[in-house]
């Protein structure tokens, strides 16, 4: 019978694998679940995994293998901003659809790729606004910490000039980063440790990525920082990273995402168990990428029974207004932008590894794809409704 | 030695050589003169220093003090092996040291002389007269039906003559021979002898370590026989080999 | 020796008839044709034969010249990131911020002007020299300063790794103008021709065959002759080609800096096949694998390195989308199984093969 | 009692002993001779268990040690001097000289003084590296280590080759005593003939891979032998 | 888990047995439940407020709450609010009563919520707990409480720390509750002279606070120009000795750094310095020291948790086991038949290296594995002036030396060793002299691999227990067997101590990425000078 094929863009092999295997998996139940309930318009979803083994020409290769030889309806798939950016040519040149599940620096606009992870907006900023809240501490001061790479050195700036609006000067920012895979941290948390007890209530915004975090965090705990003295709030550590690290002495860092596991809902509750149920084991954690493919997935296949074909520009038309229920129990809504809107969460991480939601928006945050703090960046619109297009045009244009 | 008349004349001269390794002194202040033309055998107990010596004189080891001058111009002292084998001074190990994956023909190509730099050699061919000299020298050293094997298929003595043989393709001024005869039969060791005797002469002085005493009388030269790094008696092989302190260290009772 | 032996001569017509092939029925035939080849076949035909070039430039100066350069990667990566600056550049006002001058990563990191060394690379005159130049001058400096003071075998691998690993954490450095760890992407057109288009597609991969015979037969030509018998005395025993009078170290350097230049043709031609270049390109595992490549094709055979890097290369892209789970199984395990049985790799065994099968039938007849 | 059959041996395709056959008793020294590449070394590396040999036996001490790989014949008494002196470089002159003794019952595991009498040099270097001894003390170090590990057959490929006349005395006196003490096998490879004529108790000359020759001293024709060592 | 349920069951005993003994138990319960309604509160200030009234009660119930709720143990059933504190045993918990501590039933823990804490509300119970232990009778918890007030600062607490100096005995204790006066007194509600006064205490203090609170100080425009002023100059006797301190701890670091370095290399040192395999799959090696420390962890998670801090010296020598078996598996099956060939080991343990990464993952998954560290290697000796020298870091440095002088002595000393080195210089010749040489392959090539095993072990403590684990060191390693020069086991341990410390030196002028680019250009310029690394082997012995 004919099948509507999916195409699953994720490293499993190489540095990325620790992190995207996972999303392969979740990717997997879900066109398993759907597959369940009878298919989509009628036949089965068949799921078509590559690896592209986290070469990021490699990336480029696969995506052209999967839309132009395999003929999928779409993929959902990449981590790294470098992987997006060196398949972006591939599905604009083909017209492909591209699910990316990962929070990210923004400043992209594609009329083909829906960005399901959270934008510098949804994440950074209300992160560091809660550490300025007297809830959050009060912090006054602020270390960023980040590899040496494009989303840390964005998020940076973007948070620069969002602290300067606070008044905060330069003065009480430092910023420093790292390679990739950096594990000898003794020197950088001594330099923050001395940079916190020059007198003001300081705060560890970090955008270290992935292989170095468990390093960071066990050199934190070493030494013996305590989250209420010089409180760490991460952008890419998620349950998953944390499953690496005995976390009792790390109580009270903090993270912002969209989603936590320990989000007590019916939804998320249904989700772990059929999570765990297929994976086989009980302890495998969910994180937010995974809820951003969920929600991604869920509307993606909406859009296609409203459209009636997996037709990529009809479903992307489809696609504008979609909401899904996310796992966290909030609506989740597809903008013109590419982007959802959803709540932020903070949450702190507990000592047995999960994080306890302590704080989060007042409602849902609509992701910006050019953000409002960089001057040129400011000035763009996105906006791909049909027919206009439009992802970095000061004004919209037919 | 020092006040020889005609230092600007030598072939070789090596002056007050010392060369020492972690403290020990394999060469002690060793002078030796060699005049152009001149075949000169030189013997001694095992660790005497005379293949440090040839070290010194190709550009191998750096001498602690002294100097080795060539033709009474270079300070060989101050060059790199290269250079040294550019001024035309040929070497023959004492272990045998060939290409072993190449050719043994390619093995005299590649000693012949010639242009020997890079950029030259991108376009160089072999010419009539170069292939001609290989042909020759293969004869000699009996190795012409062993030309197209790998060097490194040859036997321990086979490998010795090939060494002599890239010795003489190179045709240097002055040639440094550590050991010929080892592993030689004797009748070999004489033909090796008469192959020096003619060779040297002319601007070609030639330097022979061995240990064969029937050989270093075959070639009928100078002897002079190093001790612990330094002279210890120099003339003709009788009165060498009469000397008292020779045959205590040396040649034995 | 002839330059073109039997080997080179079905080398090079079989690379001719693969080249001209693939962009006929590419472009020729219409889609869904039985004999089309799709156009990402094109691509990754074109990809394929700049590594093999790549290959052939590691096989130069590993195979005859006896040094294991564990940093190759670095001159293919520096000819790719001068292709990529020109392709930057032709980009103009299309990038997203739609500045005249600045790429888009300059801009959003808040650049004011472009640096000094981008200049030039909006003339493609200044721009392709430079993808020679630039892994040219890199080598001969590494060259000079390694081989002039004696550094060979494993010490040399190694610090070739370091330059590579270097090379890498500095390109990943936002602050050095090159896109950090993005790289540079969205490329639009070359030499005012869409990339997009099939035609230059096709037109790529001719250069990249064209490319991949003229380095076979510069490589040929370096190592038939009195130069090549050098190269290899110089591997086999460096010390006693000085006491010959030779200068190993040119020797080194002249052959290290041709192969470099060819690596970095290799990029300049695979940057606007694959659409990017980053610095990824010049981590050391890269490196390796290249080496890996004329391993199994066959060190010290040049047809052989060619063909280990499209057979691996084919095998990686054939794998990672047939076993996506098991592929490193496989790859890993043919590693080991060539190693163990074609340990000469597959075309340095070949002439054994051959010459044990002609005994084999010599004997029985 | 040595005993080799009818030994061939290959190189590849191309065959280096052809159907060589020979027998060396302890007590004596069987001296081969042969020009350079006849296959002396051959022989060696087919007997000690360097390369195997395609057919043909090995018999010591009435056991066939054909299959046995090289330690093995070792720790059946074999001992080697090599030719090119093989001496491990990187090890120092003691440690060169205790590499055997390993295989020997632990009582025994010493340097045997003699060995230091034979080659007083290697005393005053205990501690210097092989590989920087000159030519002739890594040869004297070669045979001091077979000596060490106090073999029942010895086999000595040219082991005058580099070293000083009064010590070549001195390695004849030393040899002509083992074999006199009756209870090891010597088997000398050598082209200095005078060296070998006053030592050997049999010779065996090998001409392009065979032996062509064999017999007690007095039994050899002079005149046959000296044109198989001339060229 | 299960071990952390029982020493709290046992606190909890204990606790319990002090209120019941303590003088009005009864009367004061009263109290304190007005504020323990507040701490089912939603509102995280109301639960602060609770918290302050708690403490105030005074009741000796309190500081056990405190703790519980700190330690996220604290409790409330979602019917009728009523806190409780747990033992979690799975879904169901042992409730017991927080103020009388008796155990009250259990409870599916979907019926319960947990009190939540978050950072500032953490500040406030440490400060109240600080406040409740300053007279407590043990002498380690009045430390950590005056070591706690230093911290807050509070104004409020002056006449408790002043109590406290009056009946205080120990002198430890006096300076701690002297320092944490003075860190009151600097506050701008004393009088100037009292400040100053206080500026001049903590100028004498190396602690971290001491300086935050005279940066404030100092930092504040509106405060008194001669407070200021001796704020400055303590300030400045503290940066001057914290200058030395740094000196200090970048070359610990260095060292420490040094010791990873130099475990992760010396297996290499084996089976590249001395085997000459080029050994690509020498990180994995190191990977599988790694989970097998993770294995045993597990096993004694599972089987003998009050055990655990037995762990890694079980694991030491499984990690060891494990990896020397695999190999001998390794140089059996692929690298005997490649001696004399290095460069084919390349290709081939490149290969296996793609296997054995792909084979954890298959087995172990992709992600990281939790490896825990045992209590005696958690933490920090905190010398002065903030420079922490961390407990494990210590054991690295002792584990990598104490290796280090292992395989060397096994090299040197050993008949093995000897027969080793034999066999890699000239392996017919060693057969010769009646070494099995097969035999010693494997065991060396299994030392190596061991070697590198028990460095994973190691690195489990401060890296990512992952499958790309080994990828991370492998080019440090090579470097510094290179550096060191290859063959030579006192070149690994100067090359790794070198680049170490070289590196801490550099990398806070530099930055981290700087300062790695900036080594490897010293590596690559260094080497031009000596062209067979720090040890070279020099003569003619190094041309055979
Ligand atoms: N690198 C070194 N370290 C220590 N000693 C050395 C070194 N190189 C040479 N020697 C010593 O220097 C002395 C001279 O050696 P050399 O090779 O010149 O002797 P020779 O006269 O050639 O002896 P032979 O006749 O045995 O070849 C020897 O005792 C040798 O051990
Ligand atoms: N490894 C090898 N591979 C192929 N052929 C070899 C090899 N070693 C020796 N031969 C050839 O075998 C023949 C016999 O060599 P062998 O070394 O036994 O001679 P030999 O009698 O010991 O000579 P010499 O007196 O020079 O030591 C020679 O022709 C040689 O070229
Ligand atoms: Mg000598
Ligand atoms: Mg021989």
């Amino acid at each position: 019978a004919e099948t509507i094929k999916v195409g699953i863009l994720h490293s499993l092999s190489g540095t990325m694998a620790i992190s995207e295997t996972t999303l392969k998996d979740a990717m997997l139940m879900l066109i398993d679940d759907i597959n369940k309930k009878g298919g989509l318009l009628g036949k089965q979803v068949e799921p078509v995994v590559v690896d592209p083994a986290s070469d990021w020409p490699l990336f480029a290769e696969k995506a052209r293998e999967l839309i132009e030889k395999e003929k999928v309806a779409v993929v959902f798939g990449c981590w790294t901003s470098v992987s997006r950016k060196s398949v972006l040519p591939v599905f604009e040149e083909l017209n492909g659809l591209l699910f990316y599940p990962v929070q990210y620096e923004g400043e992209e606009s594609s009329r083909n790729v829906f960005y399901t992870g959270a934008a510098p907006n949804q994440q950074a900023i209300p992160a560091v606004e809660y550490l300025m809240s007297e809830d959050g501490g009060g912090a006054e001061r602020f270390a960023l910490l980040g590899t040496d790479y494009v989303y840390p050195r964005t998020t940076n700036k973007i948070l620069r000039a969002f602290l300067h609006s606070r008044g905060i000067s330069d003065d009480d920012i430092l910023e420093e980063y790292t390679p990739f895979g950096h594990s000898d941290w003794q020197t950088i948390v001594s330099k923050v440790r001395a940079f916190a007890s020059e007198g003001k209530k300081t705060a560890i915004v970090s955008t270290i990525n992935g292989d170095a975090n468990v390093p960071f965090y066990k050199e934190l705990a070493n030494q013996g920082v305590m989250a209420e003295d010089l409180p760490v709030v991460a952008f890419s550590v998620g349950e998953e990273e944390l499953a690496g690290i005995d976390t009792a002495p790390l109580v009270g860092h903090l993270a912002a995402w969209n989603y936590f596991m320990s989000v007590e809902t019916p939804e998320n509750e249904a989700f772990i168990e059929k999570w765990h149920a297929f994976i086989g084991d009980e302890d495998r954690v969910t994180n937010d990428p995974m809820e951003a493919h969920y929600i991604g997935f869920k509307m993606w296949v909406q859009a296609v029974n409203q459209a009636g074909s997996t037709d990529v520009d009809a479903v992307r038309q489809a696609m504008y207004g979609q909401t899904v229920t996310a796992l966290t129990g909030n609506t989740a809504l597809m903008n013109v932008n590419h982007h959802l809107s959803k709540p932020v969460l903070i949450g702190e991480v507990q000592d047995d590894g999960q994080f306890e939601v302590v704080w989060e928006t007042d409602g849902p945050v609509v992701g910006d794809a050019w953000s409002d703090y960089i001057p040129e960046s400011a000035k763009l619109t996105a906006d791909w409704t049909y027919p206009w297009v439009c992802g970095n045009c000061e004004k919209p244009m037919f | 030695m020092a006040e020889h008349p005609a230092i600007s004349n030598a072939a070789l001269y090596l002056d007050g050589i010392t060369v020492s390794f972690d403290g020990f002194r394999a060469l002690n202040r060793l002078s030796l003169y060699l005049e152009p033309g001149e075949l000169r055998a030189v013997i001694g107990p095992n660790g005497a220093g005379k293949s440090t010596m040839m070290d010194v004189v190709t550009g191998k080891t750096r001498p602690d003090e002294g100097q080795v001058l060539l033709h009474g111009r270079h300070d060989l002292t101050r060059l790199d092996e290269a250079a040294i084998a550019g001024l035309g001074v040929g070497r023959k190990f004492q272990r045998p040291t060939v290409f072993e994956a190449h050719s043994v023909f390619e093995n005299l190509e590649l000693a012949c002389r010639a242009d020997r730099r890079a950029r030259r050699t991108l376009f160089a061919r072999l010419s009539g007269e170069q292939r001609e000299r290989i042909e020759e020298v293969l004869d000699l050293i009996a190795l012409r039906e062993r030309a197209g094997d790998s060097a490194g298929l040859l036997s321990h003595g086979q490998k010795q003559w090939l060494e002599i043989g890239m010795l003489l393709v190179q045709d240097p001024s002055i040639l440094l021979i550590d050991e010929p005869a080892a592993g030689m039969t004797d009748a070999e060791t004489m033909r090796t002898a008469r192959l020096l005797k003619r060779i040297a002469g002319g601007e070609r002085s030639v330097i022979v370590v061995e240990h064969d005493m029937e050989f270093v009388r075959a070639l009928d030269c100078r002897v002079t026989a190093l001790h612990e790094g330094a002279m210890l008696a120099e003339g003709t092989l009788d009165a060498v080999s009469a000397n008292e302190s020779v045959i205590e260290v040396y040649l034995g009772r | 020796m002839r330059l073109l032996d039997l080997k080179g001569r079905i080398f090079l017509a079989a690379l001719a008839v693969l080249a001209a092939g693939a962009a006929l029925l590419n472009l020729v035939l219409p889609e869904g044709a039985v004999l089309h080849v799709p156009n990402y076949m094109v691509g990754l035909i074109g990809k394929y034969l700049c590594f093999a070039l790549l290959a052939l430039s590691v096989d130069l100066v590993w195979g005859f010249a006896g040094i294991l350069s564990l940093g190759h990667g670095a001159f293919f990566a520096l000819g790719g990131y001068a292709m990529g600056m020109h392709l930057m550049r032709q980009i103009g006002e299309r990038g997203v911020y739609g500045h005249p001058e600045l790429p888009d990563f300059m801009v959003f990191l808040d650049w004011k002007e472009l640096p000094w060394y981008w200049h030039g690379f909006d003339s493609a005159w200044f721009a392709l020299p430079m993808c020679l130049a630039v892994p040219g001058a890199l080598a001969f400096l590494f060259g000079w300063l390694t081989f002039r003071s004696r550094v060979t075998g494993v010490y040399l691998s190694i610090i070739s790794q370091a330059m590579t690993f270097a090379l890498m954490l500095a390109f990943f450095r936002n602050d050095m103008g090159f896109g950090g760890n993005n790289g540079l992407t969205d490329f639009k057109d070359l030499f005012g021709l869409d990339l997009k288009d099939a035609g230059m597609r096709a037109g790529l991969l001719l250069a990249s065959a064209a490319a991949l015979a003229g380095g076979y037969l510069l490589c040929r030509w370096m190592t038939v002759g009195k130069f090549g018998r050098v190269l290899v005395a110089v591997r086999d025993a460096e010390q006693r080609t000085r006491f010959l009078g030779y200068r190993p170290e040119h020797y080194k350097i002249l052959a290290f800096t041709v192969s470099a230049m060819m690596a970095g043709v290799a990029g300049a031609l695979y940057v606007p096949q694959v659409g990017i270049i980053n610095p990824g390109e010049f981590s050391p595992a890269n490196s390796i694998e290249i080496v890996i490549w004329v391993a199994v094709g066959g060190r010290g055979t040049l047809v052989g390195a060619a063909l280990g890097a499209v057979l691996v290369n084919y095998a990686k892209s054939f794998l990672t989308g047939a076993a996506p789970e098991m592929w490193l199984f496989v790859l890993g395990g043919l590693f080991v199984a060539v190693t163990l049985f074609i340990p000469r790799g597959i075309l340095g065994e070949i002439p054994g093969l051959w010459a044990r099968w002609r005994d084999g039938r010599g004997h029985h007849g | 009692m040595l005993t080799i059959r009818d030994a061939d041996l290959y190189y590849g395709a191309s065959q280096a002993l052809k159907g060589v056959s020979l027998t060396a008793l302890k007590g004596e020294v069987t001296c081969v001779l042969g020009r350079n590449g006849v296959g002396k070394t051959s022989l060696i590396r087919g007997l000690v268990g360097h390369v195997p040999l395609r057919r043909g036996k090995v018999e010591w001490e009435g056991a066939d040690i054909t299959r046995l790989t090289a330690a093995d014949r070792a720790r059946a008494g074999l001992a080697l001097v090599p030719q090119g002196r093989e001496i491990f470089p990187r090890l120092t002159v003691e440690e060169n000289l205790r590499t055997g003794l390993g295989m020997l019952p632990r009582a025994e595991r010493t340097v045997p003084e003699d060995v230091f009498e034979l080659f007083p040099v290697l005393r005053d270097m205990l501690r210097r590296r092989g590989g920087d001894l000159s030519g002739g003390q890594q040869q004297q170090l070669a045979i001091g280590r077979a000596l060490a590990t106090r073999p029942r057959l010895l086999v000595l490929d040219e082991p005058t080759e580099g070293i000083q006349p009064s010590i070549i005395k001195q390695i004849g006196t030393a040899i002509s005593q083992l074999a006199a003490r009756g209870d090891i096998a010597i088997l000398l490879v050598e082209q200095f003939f005078d060296f070998a004529r006053e030592l050997a108790d049999r010779f065996v000359v090998m001409d392009r891979g065979e032996v062509v020759m064999q017999g007690r001293p007095g039994e050899l024709d002079e005149d046959e032998l000296q044109r198989r060592l001339s060229v | 888990m299960a071990v952390r349920n029982a020493i709290f069951r046992l606190v909890l005993v204990l606790f319990a047995a002090g209120a019941c003994l303590a003088p009005g138990g009864g009367s004061a319960s009263e109290g304190i439940d007005a504020a323990l309604v507040l701490l089912a509160e939603k509102s995280a200030r109301k639960r602060q407020a609770g918290v302050e009234a708690l403490a105030a009660s005074g009741h000796p119930a309190a500081a056990p709450i405190l703790s519980a709720m700190v330690d996220g143990k604290l409790y409330y059933r979602k019917d009728d609010k009523r806190l409780f504190v747990v033992a979690k045993r799975g879904r169901e918990f042992d409730l017991f009563d927080p103020v009388a501590g008796e155990q009250a039933g259990t409870a599916p823990s979907k019926s319960l919520k947990k009190v939540k804490v978050n950072n500032r509300l953490r500040r406030a119970i440490r400060k109240a707990l600080a406040g409740l232990n300053l007279t407590h009778a043990d002498r380690g918890l009045r430390l950590e409480a005056a070591a706690g007030l230093l911290k807050s600062a509070d104004p409020g607490l002056r006449p408790a720390l002043a109590a406290a100096l009056e009946s205080e005995a120990d002198g430890d204790v006096r300076a701690a509750v002297e320092l944490a006066l003075a860190a009151v007194d600097i506050g701008p509600d004393s009088a100037p002279p009292a400040r100053i006064a206080a500026a001049k205490r903590l100028g004498a203090s190396e602690s971290p606070e001491a300086r935050a609170l005279l940066g404030r100080v100092v930092g504040d425009a509106k405060t008194d120009a001669a407070v200021r002023e001796a704020a400055r100059a303590a300030l400045q006797q503290i940066e001057d000795r914290l200058e030395l301190y740094r000196q200090f701890g970048a070359v610990f670091q260095g060292i420490s750094l040094g010791s990873v370095l130099l475990l992760a290399a010396v297996g290499l040192a084996i089976t590249f310095g001395v085997m000459g395999v080029i050994n690509m799959a020498h990180g994995e090696m190191v990977m599988v020291g790694a989970y097998a420390t993770f294995v045993v962890q597990e096993l004694f998670r599972t089987f003998a948790p009050e055990f655990f801090g037995l762990s890694l010296a079980v694991a030491v020598p499984a990690a060891f086991l494990a990896a020397a078996a695999l190999g001998v598996g390794l140089e059996r099956s692929v690298i005997r038949w490649l001696y004399g060939r290095p460069l084919e080991t390349l290709l081939a343990t490149w290969g296996v290296s793609l296997v054995l990464r792909q084979a954890v993952r298959t087995i172990f998954g992709p992600t990281n594995r939790e490896v825990g560290s045992p209590e005696w290697m958690s933490g920090a000796m905190e010398l002065a002036g903030g420079v922490a020298i961390t407990y494990n870091r210590i054991w690295i440095i002792l584990f990598s030396l104490a290796v280090l002088a292992a395989v060397m002595a096994v090299i040197r000393y050993t008949a093995f060793g000897l027969e080793m080195r034999a066999v890699t210089q000239n392996r017919p010749m060693a057969n010769a002299m009646g070494i099995r040489s097969r035999k010693v392959d494997s065991m060396t090539f299994a030392l190596g691999s061991g070697v590198a095993g028990m460095a994973g072990v190691a690195l489990s403590q401060i890296d990512n227990v992952s499958p790309n684990l080994g990828q991370a060191y492998i080019v440090d390693s090579f470097m510094v067997i290179v550096f060191g020069g290859v063959g030579n086991l006192w070149g690994v341990l100067v090359g790794a101590m070198s680049l170490g410390v070289v590196n801490k030196f550099i990398e806070p002028f530099s930055g981290a990425v700087l300062g790695k680019i900036v080594i490897l250009v010293a590596l690559i310029l260094f080497i031009q000078r000596r062209p067979q690394g720090l040890f070279a082997m020099r003569g003619r012995a190094a041309e055979l």
